[in-house]
């Protein structure tokens, strides 16, 4: 595999093949966590973390698995170091821990990782597998990181709860709630596709 | 028969050794990092605790078992620490409480006085309230908010929650957070419901006089 | 079954403009020959008629120059004497080119045709006349349905074992704007009518017989009730109804006479009722007791740039444009020339269409008459108020229909019952927001028909 | 010292492994009885679509799961490319399982619009103020002189998926590059003037028109239109004229000299070639000459 | 009867002012991907009313059985997800063979929600939440059920409507899908404070 | 005399109502009300209507550019769309608020599902309840009208000012709690009907509300049955409630006449656009919304619901849509 070849399925991940922006996966972690840049951060380095992991595992037990038992497999094994990213947090950053709640755990049935497990770790070898887990998390992480950067600042006028934005600037609370999660995300989708669309023609 | 066995662990033996060794390296993981997760459950109390009682150093267990205190109809165990002072004498105490808040559970930590009359202030240990209305009664004093500090010297007994008024008069009237009254009633409600029977099982128990 | 009493309205509806002030008082005048005629051999609904005649072949007027073996169809015949001088397309109004048969009228010995009102009068009985008779002379004469759609007449009033009819339901309604040529008929030609409808009456073997008028054409009412006392033999009477847009569609009128319901899908006679029109009762004496064919009609030529607007008594096969021309032409811009009605007609560009068994109707619509913004095509989007709910006289949801086929969800315009729209146009007239839902509704029906086609194909 | 600390590890960590291994090996039971006991019957075709999807059942593709949507493609395959989490190498192979080729062996499909004239070439429009597509203005006859040619409210440029149909002046032209031949167009052409045609060929000879009126009241709807004046039919046997109407047989397609003459003769110029390379249709009034150079 | 008051609450709660999918953003993916159309969103309303509750059960049953206090902890996330994806096996398998009509019906819907997200966040609230009561925990997790229902029903309607409107080109489907959810929630914020 | 002859399908000739037409109907069914706010909050009020019309009628016009079609502006349903929202909006309201809402109305509730008669929420709603959501100590700061003197002091901690006070709904909360005498409110029910009491700019006058709705009825731009289910439903769930305790309830007449009742009932409820479309569902419908709005009232957080119960309506509305299906006059036919 060349270098090149890596390149460029690292940078898919980013954009063409963005699990949020294009493929619309793990939408439920996208709109929860992202009132505020450190738990979108901490989300998305978690997320990271368990896809490299389980790409790692899953491509390397690839020529044992059995057709039948292979989700199960992949289940287990997301399973596992879901848990082990929880501890972590709840050992070093119990405030994360608390702000994100169940929602670390709910990594578990994110369909990205589940995704490419099956799409990529179970039919390529460890490094390829690695930098497309890569990709994807930081792609994932990138997405949430705008929609919390707009969130963040809109919804306290704050970022990293530091604030930035002029005295005179009235908050919007609304865009903490979920209904700025859900118009945002909305409004970034809209806009990829007319990007899409530009590129395209 | 013994033929659909061997099929079966040639289908899975790969599940099976794989599960007894992601259990296990779930275990150890937890076995290394659950120390330092009591820690941080009990750091964060001390902390909220402490804040709210500045003359405690350190806080203990009033008993070894927790306290098992009638709230609502339900027996409940809380675990009620005293806060002691540097010279070993009581300064107050702290106790967790949780009631229903506008989206879910709300967990207080709630500090009173030695004599357990007049509350220290409560702080909020875990709360998933409304962004903006909500969560305004997580705003610390040091941090400006209008809330928590009416309950600082407030009387321990039963609590009311008003619209109007004035919240800079420390009594039994809780000025709500406008828009967000039913966290504001939530705390008030939590409160009136755990520290009275709490008051009453110490001097029960004769912890306190 | 299918006796009982109307209300005399219905539920939904529209009131256009009437507009009949411009002919109604007009008595019915002769045309003169025109000197070409063209004969379509699709004049109503059914197989098309096959040519009898071939190229400079002559005919006399009356004589049958067009027929079909096939049950639903009606045959056709000439108007003039003259010379067939081709057989080749031509425009109708309705569906386009079909075969036509072109008669060159002789310069010589052809007479204008008129009406035979005072041919008819109180004394007339259809007791000479056998079931039979009535029958094979409607079906030589080449009667329809003369009101719109051209149904064959002779299939309609054919007693029919399957379908016992009770009731005779007699259409005087005319509830379309500006036309006014079953008006007059009923008031010039009242004896007539009511000759055509006995004699229907008979050959359907029906008990009862109502007359619908709209309660705008008093006059008519009066004439016909008049004359309607005079027969004893049968229970007739005359049923004014509201004066209200559809009121004229069958199933409105029956609902409105009878009070009852002709089940969506289904046609009148399932509740043993037959619905004849005006003019076609008045082609029945004509056909069965003069023993003259279906080649005249009385059509009323209306619009407000008409020089002389009035009721015509035209042969069929005359063109538009001729028609025009002996009507002085016209007086301003026109913006549409309808054959038919402003809520019902086709607008037609080709003037040398020619007319045909159904044309009751040639309206001129000026700029003014047709409401600017609908002239202009200022189409907003649907804003869901409802008033083609309220207007439609079958009780669908025209909205939902349109909506559904213009983003070509035919299974859902089905859902809401599409094949039982009536194609009235009250749901356009009502549209604040100018959309054409009966447009789509008729695009939708065409293209489920096409689809249904293709299946079976 | 370091082993005891490690064994005492491993010992308290044995229940969670007991308990992993447990709960795996139940369901690792009950899914190898699935897969065996509960096999259900389906269609070879569905079972190869099925085995190259994901199989992570996550509904991006608005069906109930990866079973559903193979059901569903198989059924309908514009429905390829839902696949999110698959992506772009799941559709390929789907499309493979599907073995979908445009057309089954032979030549290909192709539509040719059987009428040339631009909206300068009709000679008579009246103002149409409806519903633009073609289906609700042929319902109004009148809407132009010629009952058989193209309307231009492009009614089969909706229905193409490829973008392969344009309206260009008031004329449905087909962009034989763009094409797949699905035969959509077709379908949609309310005049059926559209039909789909064997390219044996890249540039197909035809008759561009579909009007059986007389010559006479052909000219005078339209300067391109088939007049039906046979000159072709006596060039070469693969034009027929009936109904006042030449058609090329596309059955028997050969182009020859012959053909290449009745091209140039047509007095109105409407034997055209149509395909990815075909040349620019004869102006009307054009003289043959031009036309072979 | 003040069991059956707190049983009410809680129900009511979960089911509008709660609700899992707009408040807590829970089973977002099939909430996008199968409100297409209201036959299809009820039935997998139905499966996933089904399974929660099924689900729900089982998982509190476990996790106070065997978990909590003990040093297998550790082991519930990986526990309740093998719990989940093994009943809706199980449940998929019985119905196929057992009662054809009504796997059709909704059946088909099953495989899907293992990953619907909602189904685990639902377990893991119930035990965030430290429900102490079995019947609660039942009421709370066919509640959930039905509010997911409830949310998909009414966004599958809105969808059907909006297939018939001119939304502009970049706005369709995910995106206006997403917008009329966040408006959908603003709508039921009206339910706060009923409980 | 015939060169510009057209050919269209039938029918020929039509009413000649427009949506324009509807909409300047509504514009002068609630120009009583704009009136009365005018009246009651001086320039304030009219600069506060100014300021949404215009943002409104913008944002449109750019949506319509972005989106290359023709200008919708002429239907002005844009403006109807600004003078409703600046109806429920507080008259102290800063004016870039009153942008946002604007702003969001017709962008994101309105033109992104394609734009007038597309919209699944009412667009003056659904910006009210995001303004509630994001600006909610500002939303609920009720200026005195000038007309009267202050009649009831400040609810607000937060907002401790001579020139603010309670709405009457606001103090039903009080009420139900045993905090007020229920009396003490219901002396505020005429001046709910004249306009003596502070809320939005829309809540003060009930009379207004009254002569506009007359005025759509007669005109038939809207049908009295939302209406009617509306007022209904709210007054005899607010009867029961008074009959059974009524010290523990205000006046149900108050509740009527008080807060956003009435233009919600008159003007709000009956957008076409976001209500169903069949007699049968607009009854559903109208008895869904007052119902709602009392249940927000009585049990809920919010003083007043009225924006609540229209959008959860609003969403209810397609459902209820495809639930009261017409049938055709002759029934439905028998499928073979």
């Amino acid at each position: 595999m060349s270098s090149q070849s890596l390149g460029k399925t690292f940078t898919a991940g980013l954009w063409d093949s963005n699990p949020v922006l294009r493929l619309l996966l793990g939408m439920c972690p996208t709109l929860a966590v992202t009132a505020a840049m450190k738990p979108a951060l901490t989300m998305g380095l978690s997320v990271i973390f368990v896809l490299v992991c389980s790409n790692i595992v899953v491509s390397l037990m690839r020529n044992l698995l059995k057709p039948h038992l292979r989700i199960l497999m992949f289940t287990l094994t997301i399973a596992t170091f879901v848990t082990i990213a929880d501890l972590y947090l709840k050992a070093f950053l119990p405030d994360m821990s608390a702000a994100l709640g169940p929602y670390i755990p709910l990594i578990i049935v994110n369909c990205i990782i589940i995704g490419r497990a099956e799409a990529c770790a179970s039919k390529s070898g460890v490094l390829v597998s690695i930098v497309d887990a890569l990709g994807m998390g930081a792609g994932f992480t990138l997405a949430l990181c705008l929609l919390a950067t707009i969130r963040e600042l809109l919804a306290t006028g704050k970022l990293f709860e530091t604030p930035v934005m002029p005295s005179w600037f009235t908050p919007w609370a609304g865009m903490g709630m979920p209904v700025g999660a859900f118009v945002t995300l909305g409004l970034i989708l809209a806009l990829v596709s007319v990007i899409t669309n530009k590129s395209k023609s | 028969m013994s033929n659909k066995i061997k099929f079966f662990f040639q289908e899975s033996w790969l599940l099976m050794v794989s599960s007894v060794v992601f259990g296990l390296l779930l275990a150890i993981t937890d076995a290394a990092w659950k120390p330092r997760i009591e820690q941080n459950t009990i750091d964060r109390f001390n902390r909220l605790a402490g804040g709210l009682l500045t003359e405690a150093e350190r806080f203990e267990s009033v008993a070894a078992e927790p306290l098992a205190i009638e709230i609502g109809g339900k027996e409940i165990p809380v675990d009620v620490k005293r806060g002691l002072d540097g010279s070993g004498q009581t300064a107050g105490w702290a106790f967790v409480c949780e009631g229903s808040g506008f989206a879910d559970k709300i967990r207080l930590v709630v500090a009173v006085d030695a004599a357990f009359e007049k509350m220290a202030g409560f702080g909020v240990l875990f709360s998933n309230e409304t962004p903006g209305f909500g969560d305004k009664i997580n705003i610390t004093p040091a941090a400006g908010g209008f809330y928590q500090p009416q309950f600082i010297g407030a009387p321990v007994g039963t609590l009311t929650l008003t619209k109007s008024g004035d919240a800079a008069v420390i009594d039994a009237e809780i000025v709500a957070i406008s828009g967000a009254t039913v966290s504001s009633q939530a705390v008030v409600t939590t409160l009136n419901a755990w520290m009275v029977p709490i008051k009453e099982k110490l001097k029960a128990e004769g912890l306190l006089k | 079954m299918a006796t009982g009493r109307g209300k005399g309205t219905f539920p939904g509806g529209v009131h256009p403009a009437e507009g009949k002030a411009i002919s109604e008082s007009r008595a019915v005048e002769a045309v003169p020959p025109p000197k070409q005629v063209a004969i379509l051999l699709s004049q109503h609904l059914g197989a098309p008629c096959q040519p009898l005649v071939a190229k400079r072949d002559k005919v006399q007027a009356g004589q049958m120059i067009g027929k079909s073996e096939s049950f639903v169809s009606a045959p056709v015949h000439s108007p003039v004497n003259g010379t067939v001088k081709d057989i080749a397309l031509q425009s109708h109004p309705v569906i386009g080119r079909v075969t036509a048969i072109l008669i060159e009228a002789d310069a010589e010995g052809n007479t204008p045709q008129t009406p035979v009102f005072n041919r008819f009068d109180h004394t007339f009985s259809p007791e000479p006349f056998a079931v039979e008779t009535i029958c094979g002379a409607v079906n030589d004469g080449g009667l329809v349905g003369m009101g719109g759609a051209g149904f064959p007449t002779r299939v309609k009033i054919e007693p029919n074992p399957a379908m016992i009819k009770e009731v005779l339901v007699i259409n005087g309604c005319e509830c379309e704007p500006f036309i006014t040529c079953d008006y007059r008929l009923m008031i010039e030609g009242t004896w007539q009518v009511l000759a055509g409808i006995r004699l229907a009456a008979k050959a359907a073997g029906v008990e009862k017989i109502r007359i619908g008028i709209e309660d705008n054409k008093p006059l008519a009412i009066g004439a016909m009730t008049e004359a309607a006392a005079t027969v004893k033999d049968i229970d007739i009477a005359v049923v004014p109804v509201k004066t209200k847009y559809p009121q004229g569609g069958e199933r409105q009128l029956i609902r409105s006479v009878l009070g009852k319901t002709v089940p969506t899908g289904q046609i009148p006679p399932t509740i043993g009722v037959c619905v004849l029109n005006i003019a076609t009762c008045a082609a029945i004496a004509d056909a069965v007791v003069l023993s003259r064919p279906l080649t005249h009609r009385v059509t009323t030529v209306t619009g407000h740039a008409i020089a002389k607007p009035g009721n015509y008594y035209v042969a069929m096969g005359m063109s538009v444009a001729d028609l025009l021309d002996h009507c002085g032409g016209l007086t301003a811009q026109v913006a549409k020339v309808l054959m038919g009605g402003p809520m019902m007609g086709f607008a037609i560009a080709d003037l040398t269409t020619p007319l045909t068994k159904t044309s009751g109707a040639i309206t001129v619509l000026t700029q003014d008459d047709v409401t600017k913004a609908k002239y202009e095509k200022q189409q907003t989007p649907c804003i869901r108020c409802g008033r083609c709910l309220t207007a439609c006289p079958e009780g669908l949801n025209p909205t939902k229909i349109a909506h559904a086929v213009k983003f070509n969800r035919m299974d859902l315009a089905e859902q809401y019952y599409m094949s039982a729209c009536i194609e009235c146009g009250c749901c356009s007239f009502v549209c604040p927001a100018n959309i054409e839902l009966t447009g789509y509704i008729k695009t939708g029906k065409i293209l489920v028909a096409r689809a249904k086609k293709r299946m079976q194909a | 010292m370091i082993l005891a600390s490690a064994m005492e590890m491993i010992h308290n960590a044995l229940p969670a492994a007991v308990l992993a291994l447990g709960l795996a090996t139940l369901f690792a039971v009950v899914l190898l009885i699935a897969s065996i006991k509960l096999r259900v019957e389906t269609d070879p075709k569905v079972e190869e679509v099925y085995n190259v999807l994901p199989h992570i059942d996550c509904g991006a593709c608005g069906f109930a799961g990866c079973a559903s949507y193979a059901k569903a493609v198989v059924a309908n395959p514009e429905l390829i490319g839902r696949c999110s989490p698959g992506g772009a190498e799941t559709s390929v192979a789907i499309g493979r399982a599907l073995n979908l080729q445009i057309s089954g062996g032979g030549a290909p499909s192709r539509p040719i619009v059987h009428c040339r004239a631009h909206r300068e070439d009709k000679l008579f429009h009246a103002a149409y103020d409806g519903i633009e597509s073609c289906t609700s203005a042929n319902a109004q006859p009148d809407v132009q002189a010629c009952h058989f040619g193209c309307l231009g409210f492009g009614d089969c440029t909706r229905a193409c998926k490829f973008d392969a149909l344009h309206i260009v002046d008031g004329l449905s032209t087909v962009d034989y590059d763009k094409c797949t031949g699905c035969g959509a167009c077709a379908k949609a052409c309310p005049r059926n003037l559209i039909q789909m045609v064997p390219f044996t060929q890249d540039n197909m000879m035809t008759v561009a028109c579909s009007s059986r009126e007389s010559g006479k009241t052909t000219r005078t709807f339209c300067k391109v239109g088939c007049i039906g004046c046979g000159i072709c039919a006596k060039q070469s046997d693969l034009f027929t004229v009936a109904d006042n109407l030449a058609k090329m047989n596309y059955e028997s397609y050969a182009p020859s000299e012959a053909t290449q003459t009745a091209m140039d003769k047509c007095p109105t110029g409407v034997i055209v070639s149509r395909g990815q390379t075909a040349p620019a249709d004869r102006q009307p009034g054009q003289k043959a000459a031009a036309a072979t150079a | 009867m003040d069991t059956l008051h707190t049983l009410l609450l809680a129900f009511i709660g979960i089911v509008v002012v709660n609700n899992l999918v707009l408040t807590k953003f829970l089973g977002i993916c099939p909430y996008l991907g199968v409100s297409g159309r209201i036959d299809m969103a009820f039935g997998m309303g139905c499966a996933v009313t089904f399974v929660v509750t099924l689900a729900g059960t089982l998982t509190w049953i476990i996790d106070h059985t065997f978990l909590i206090g003990t040093p297998l902890e550790v082991m519930r996330y990986l526990c309740f997800i093998l719990v989940i994806a093994g009943a809706v096996q199980l449940v998929e398998m019985y119905l196929r063979k057992f009662f054809p009509s009504l796997y059709e019906s909704f059946g088909i819907f099953l495989p899907l929600i293992t990953t619907n997200c909602a189904i685990l966040g639902l377990c893991l609230f119930l035990n965030l939440w430290e429900i102490k009561r079995l019947d609660e925990a039942v009421v709370l997790s066919a509640g959930a059920g039905i509010g997911f229902t409830l949310a998909i029903c009414i966004m599958a309607g809105i969808r059907e409507n909006m297939e018939l409107a001119d939304v502009p080109g970049p706005m369709r489907g995910a995106p206006i899908t997403l917008i009329t959810a966040g408006l959908l929630t603003l709508a039921f914020m009206g339910f706060a404070g009923m409980i | 005399m015939l060169s510009k002859i057209t050919v269209s399908p039938a029918p020929h000739v039509s009413s000649k109502l427009s949506t324009r037409v509807v909409m300047g109907d509504v514009l002068i069914g609630l120009l009583p009300a704009v009136i009365a706010a005018g009246v009651f909050f001086r320039v304030r009020a009219l600069a506060v209507i100014g300021v949404c019309v215009v943002s409104c009628v913008v944002s449109e016009w750019v949506c319509n550019r972005i989106r290359r079609r023709p200008t919708s502006i002429g239907d002005l349903s844009a403006v109807v769309t600004g003078v409703i929202l600046a109806m429920s909006l507080p008259p102290a309201i800063p004016f870039s608020i009153a942008v946002i809402g604007s702003v969001f109305a017709i962008v994101i509730a309105k033109m992104a599902f394609g734009g007038l008669g597309s919209n699944i929420f009412n667009p003056a709603m659904a910006a009210r309840a995001f303004l509630a959501a994001s600006f909610g100590t500002l939303m609920t700061t009720w200026t005195v009208p000038s007309t009267v003197d202050a009649l009831m002091p400040t609810i607000s901690a937060a907002n401790t000012s001579a020139t603010t006070q309670a709405t009457p709904l606001a103090w039903s909360k009080a009420v139900q709690k045993g905090q007020v005498e229920a009396h003490y409110i219901n002396e505020q029910t005429s001046g709910a009907f004249w306009g003596k009491v502070g809320g939005c700019l829309g809540e003060t006058s009930g009379l207004a509300f009254l002569i506009g709705g007359a005025y759509l009825l007669i005109r038939r731009t809207i049908t009295w049955h939302i209406p009617a289910a509306v007022l209904l439903s709210a007054g005899v769930i607010a009867l029961t409630a008074w009959l059974i305790k009524p010290e523990g309830f205000i006046n149900p007449l108050l509740h009527l006449l008080g807060g956003g009742m009435l233009i919600c009932a008159f003007f709000i409820a009956t957008d076409p656009v976001t209500a169903p479309l069949t007699t049968k569902g607009m009854w559903i419908f109208g008895i869904g919304v007052g119902s709602l709005i009392m249940l927000i009232r009585i049990v809920g957080e919010y003083p007043e619901g009225v924006m609540y119960a229209v959008l959860i309506m609003n969403s209810l509305s397609p459902l209820i849509d495809r639930f009261c299906k017409l049938t055709p006059a002759g029934g439905t036919p028998h499928v073979k």
